[in-house]
């Protein structure tokens, strides 16, 4: 019998990667969510603790995918502190993907955002220019750049770090760099993932330039499946008519860049 | 009029049946409503539902304050089908709530409201003073949130006054919605309808759990859950049919609804209006518009031409 | 013991798990048996369902005099998945049962009896005076029949009476079955615990019903009827975890059981034995052999070497 | 989505034919009943009156199937007396079906217990050399007689009547005939269902000959799914272990054409 994404699934985590002090992946075997598309996600249990949103990470072994997490609040340090060995609970994969097209890629990345982006690199054709802009707060907090760089061996690519207080790659805010590169050059596609503020200028410098652009946002879930409305932005419910939206779509809503809700669901300011 | 002639009659002028119906005074163009708690915190997605079919959505159930609810797990889908939720009524207040929704004019929308006493009840309808509101449906039936819902509704001394207050705070019509609790539910519907309410929802979630083999635990964070979907179709169906057999008011049936035929069983039991929530778990929103669109292939398939002409047609055999 | 020296020890010693189980004072080889009223009214038929794996057979409730039921339609299989009964408690009566069993040596059989008041118990008992009989079942909770069951379970003054008659007439140890009524069932197992009962079965079926859409009526005869299966397992295992939360008492859990999943839920809810019917409408009688061997795989996965190593282990966290 | 067989399907009855006064054969278009195994029934609601088991008659028309019904009690007088046009439920095909030998076959069949007999005998080879045995108490109650003539047209047959009066065919029990049969010539296959008494002499005569015979047994039915246990016969439950058993089975089956349960489901004696 096919699984029911629906249907809580118990897995072992077989792995843990430390990417940073603070970021760590945890890799378990599942069919299913090792063939997820870019830009979807899972509702991760961990038992006892909470259920947290995750995109899912690819993982080099075949049927085997992960979960690349930056210790935050309560829920988020329990996953981070998951042994191997330990079970967690995985439901999924939920949301729709990014749109791949073909040519000169741009993609951004910041901090667990890079999440989505690694698994799209895994689709690009090996005649893709692709770029991939990671941004970070510093040095220690940079993660992927090598994996990104492996993904990309056979392509003509570019991985471009920035930090903010310039302790590696460029010194400023990624999105800076991205206003840079979008105004030298077209992209057939731009995608990004990260903080709001980050996805939001994003947005802003490609599609004001008619460039194709999408962006996987984050919001609050509970459900996962459209039901809870906690994860709702505007009129949209990310957990399922994203999480990936076009920049087009994008800067038609009021609430993207501007607003997110809070547990009780009332709305505050970024 | 006989039955074949009005059949002949209505092919002759092919009477195009119409989904607008009413629940004693709430006038509704289309008879299925979002329930109360599903996507119900924001205008933008009202509007969205009600442009894809809904007659009228139902917000989540507002406290006096706001609520964060219960940690995650608060979700849980059941093997054999269905939800077990444990959201903990999370929202953002009545007085917050009421000025995201100032500027509706176009959807109609019942207001759910949640508490203990029945102050809570009278403060939260005059938040709503400046809003459009169709109705406001006391929610006497949470299964999994201490001092609120359930423990409300199976005190009758309470729900008659909090009825009361709330029928004196407005001039709306109010709805107890009613589910199965520690009492008989059919004791708490009585005692509504004593003290003036003008309709009934029946029912909410049916306290349920879920735990995991692995693990060993209680899935939801607060163990407790509500379990909805299509599993208590056929117990929410038996109670619209008790209800409407026994009381002469106008029933709201809620429960598993996921298609055109369950929501015309409830019709047949002696609902006049239908919510559904879970359905759009796996249907999504289009299931407004399916639903809507099997309803009227049924209406003229069996000559009606309003809802109101199968309201409880069931209890006739 | 440490629990990872205990898994090393029991690794080397190789600790075959057995699946027999104890519910207070009744002993049994297995966990599952067969809830009441399923194929549950010859010798034969029972002697078939122990040699595939269940522990004990529950028979039809009995009564006083026999009982013809209702008319047909009784049984409705659910979309959603369950069914809904309205049997109508048919059964030859206790005098004609007690004769059937007499011979049975081989076969725990739990005898289960419905009526109205004490006396009807005390006459019941006596007819099994020559009859092996591993516990009576006092049915308290048939949502369907009027005068009987929920009837009975809802008027604790008369549960009461019933089980303290019952117990004053026999040694053989006593369960009272409880389900989902109008008043609220931690009462009922209060009452009946206060009252010497041995053990607890929850829950029985849940009152619901169903209509055709295309003829416009009831389809069960009886009209309502009581949903059994998938759809009440959530409900069952909250009960089940509520009771064992509260009380000190062993309980058999039934509803909706259909795998070997959902019999290890109802034992880390608090369950020591398990009773299933409606999951035989789908597997046949094979399920209670899938069942067992799927516990057996778990428990040897866990390192459990009896059931009660796993009786209640949600209740922890 | 395939239909689940347990679910209520409503139906609409298109042609009524009267077989004897008592006998009517009503004709519905439903592709799962069409199509089921000769031995297999449905469950029959005829609303507002009652739910019976009946096995589906075959239909000339592909796509149709049919029940034949003898009115007799307030249910099957319900279902006997319905019109064209009107609605009733079916549920099933339930119940195992006839393993059809090759070669030289005896069928008998009693009442509406020559329904699975017909269907069976759209099931037989060209090469099959088939005797059918009807039985009926006066020559009024004898139908399907030319029915079998015409499915039998391509074979080697015999369709002979026996009447409990001899007001047509032969004069006396049909099980007389069957005895004196089995007596003359070895039957490959011996298919019967009738009467029960019919259906017992019939499995002695052929078994205690060593001949292979199978008869579709008929007990209360309320379910018609094996859970509440009215149609046990032993150990056996009839709608789900039959309504087909073949002759050694049934000759260790202590209640086999001595005991039936009535209504309460208290053993009773035929
Ligand atoms: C689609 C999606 C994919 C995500 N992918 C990743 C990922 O790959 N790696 C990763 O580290 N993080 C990811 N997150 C973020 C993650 O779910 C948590 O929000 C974050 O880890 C902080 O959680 P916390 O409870 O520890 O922090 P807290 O301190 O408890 O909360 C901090 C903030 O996190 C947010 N948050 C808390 N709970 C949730 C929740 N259930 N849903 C959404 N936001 C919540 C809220 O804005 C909250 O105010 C993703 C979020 C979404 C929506
Ligand atoms: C597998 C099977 C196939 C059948 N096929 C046919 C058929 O093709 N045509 C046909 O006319 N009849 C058929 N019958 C018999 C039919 O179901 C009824 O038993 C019969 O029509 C008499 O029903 P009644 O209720 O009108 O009679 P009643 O006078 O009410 O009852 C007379 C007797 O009929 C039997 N009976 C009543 N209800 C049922 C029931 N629900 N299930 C089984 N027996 C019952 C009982 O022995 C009862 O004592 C079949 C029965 C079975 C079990
Ligand atoms: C996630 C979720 C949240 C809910 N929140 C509320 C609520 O706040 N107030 C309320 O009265 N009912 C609430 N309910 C119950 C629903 O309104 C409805 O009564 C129940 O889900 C049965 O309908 P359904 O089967 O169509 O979902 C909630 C249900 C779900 C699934
Ligand atoms: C056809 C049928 C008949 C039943 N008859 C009885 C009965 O006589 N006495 C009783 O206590 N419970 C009766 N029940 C309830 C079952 O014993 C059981 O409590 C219920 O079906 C839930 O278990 P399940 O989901 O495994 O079927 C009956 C259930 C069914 C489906
Ligand atoms: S997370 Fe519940 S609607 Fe999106
Ligand atoms: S008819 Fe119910 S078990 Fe056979």
């Amino acid at each position: 019998m096919q699984r029911n994404h629906n249907h809580t699934t118990i897995v072992t985590i077989e792995k843990v990667i430390d990417e940073t002090p603070t970021v760590r992946t945890l890799v378990f075997s599942d069919d299913l969510m090792s063939n997820v598309l870019p830009g979807q996600f899972a509702m991760v249990w961990i038992p006892g603790i909470n259920e947290l949103p995750m995109s899912v990470m690819i993982s080099n072994e075949p049927g085997k995918a992960a979960f690349t997490v930056r210790k935050h609040g309560p829920a988020s340090t329990g996953l981070f502190n998951i042994k191997e060995g330990q079970q967690i609970g995985i439901r999924g994969p939920y949301g729709n993907s990014f749109d791949l097209k073909k040519g000169k890629l741009l993609l951004v990345g910041g901090g667990t955002g890079l999440v989505p982006m690694m698994r799209l690199l895994s689709f690009v054709k090996p005649t893709d220019d692709v770029t991939v802009l990671i941004g970070a707060k510093s040095k220690d907090e940079v993660f992927f750049e090598d994996f990104a760089n492996s993904m990309l061996e056979k392509n003509p690519h570019k991985v471009l770090v920035s930090t903010d207080d310039g302790s590696y790659g460029e010194k400023g805010f990624v999105t800076d760099l991205v206003e840079k590169l979008v105004n030298e050059s077209h992209y057939d596609g731009v995608y990004v993932c990260g903080p709001e503020i980050m996805m939001y200028k994003t947005v802003q410098s490609a599609h004001s330039r008619g460039m194709f652009v999408q962006a996987s946002l984050e919001r609050m879930m509970k459900c996962g499946v459209g039901i809870c409305g906690s994860c709702c932005v505007g009129e949209d419910l990310v957990c399922r008519d994203g999480t990936v939206f076009d920049g087009e779509h994008l800067s038609s809503n009021k609430e993207f860049g501007h607003f997110y809700r809070n547990k009780a669901g009332i709305l505050e300011k970024y | 009029m006989n039955q074949l002639l009005y059949s002949k009659l209505s092919s002759l002028f092919k009477v195009e049946p119409s989904l607008a119906t009413s629940i004693g005074k709430i006038q509704l163009d289309k008879p299925m409503m979002l329930a109360s708690g599903i996507l119900g915190i924001s205008l933008d997605v009202f509007n969205r539902l009600y442009r894809s079919g809904a007659g009228a959505v139902v917000t989540k159930s507002l406290s006096t304050e706001p609520w964060e609810g219960y940690p995650n797990p608060t979700i849980f889908s059941v093997k054999g089908g269905g939800w077990i939720n444990a959201v903990g009524l999370s929202n953002p207040g009545a007085t917050n709530f009421a000025k995201m929704i100032e500027s509706n004019q176009t959807v109609p929308i019942v207001v759910s409201l949640v508490g203990s006493i029945p102050e809570d009840f009278e403060f939260m309808i005059k938040q709503f003073e400046n809003c459009k509101v169709t109705a406001y449906e006391l929610n006497l039936s949470c299964p999994h949130v201490a001092k609120v819902g359930l423990e409300v509704g199976d005190d009758p001394e309470l729900v008659r006054k909090i009825v009361t207050t709330s029928k004196n705070s407005t001039d709306v019509p109010i709805i107890a919605k009613v589910g199965l609790g520690t009492t008989h539910y059919l004791n708490t519907v009585s005692t509504a309808i004593d003290s003036g309410i003008d309709a009934i929802t029946a029912i909410n979630t049916v306290r349920a759990m879920a735990i995991d083999v692995e693990t060993q635990r209680p899935i939801l964070s607060n163990k407790f859950g509500g379990l909805s979907g299509t599993p208590i179709k056929p117990i929410a169906l038996r109670c619209v049919y008790e209800i409407s057999s026994k009381y002469d008011i106008p029933i709201i049936g809620c429960g598993g609804v996921s298609t055109w035929e369950d929501a015309v069983e409830f019709f047949l039991a002696g609902a006049s209006a239908i919510q559904l929530g879970s359905a759009i778990g796996d249907n999504w929103i289009d299931v407004f518009g399916e639903i809507n669109n099997g309803i009227l292939e049924y209406m003229k398939r069996k000559n009606y031409s309003s809802i109101k002409d199968m309201v409880g047609l069931a209890k006739k055999s």
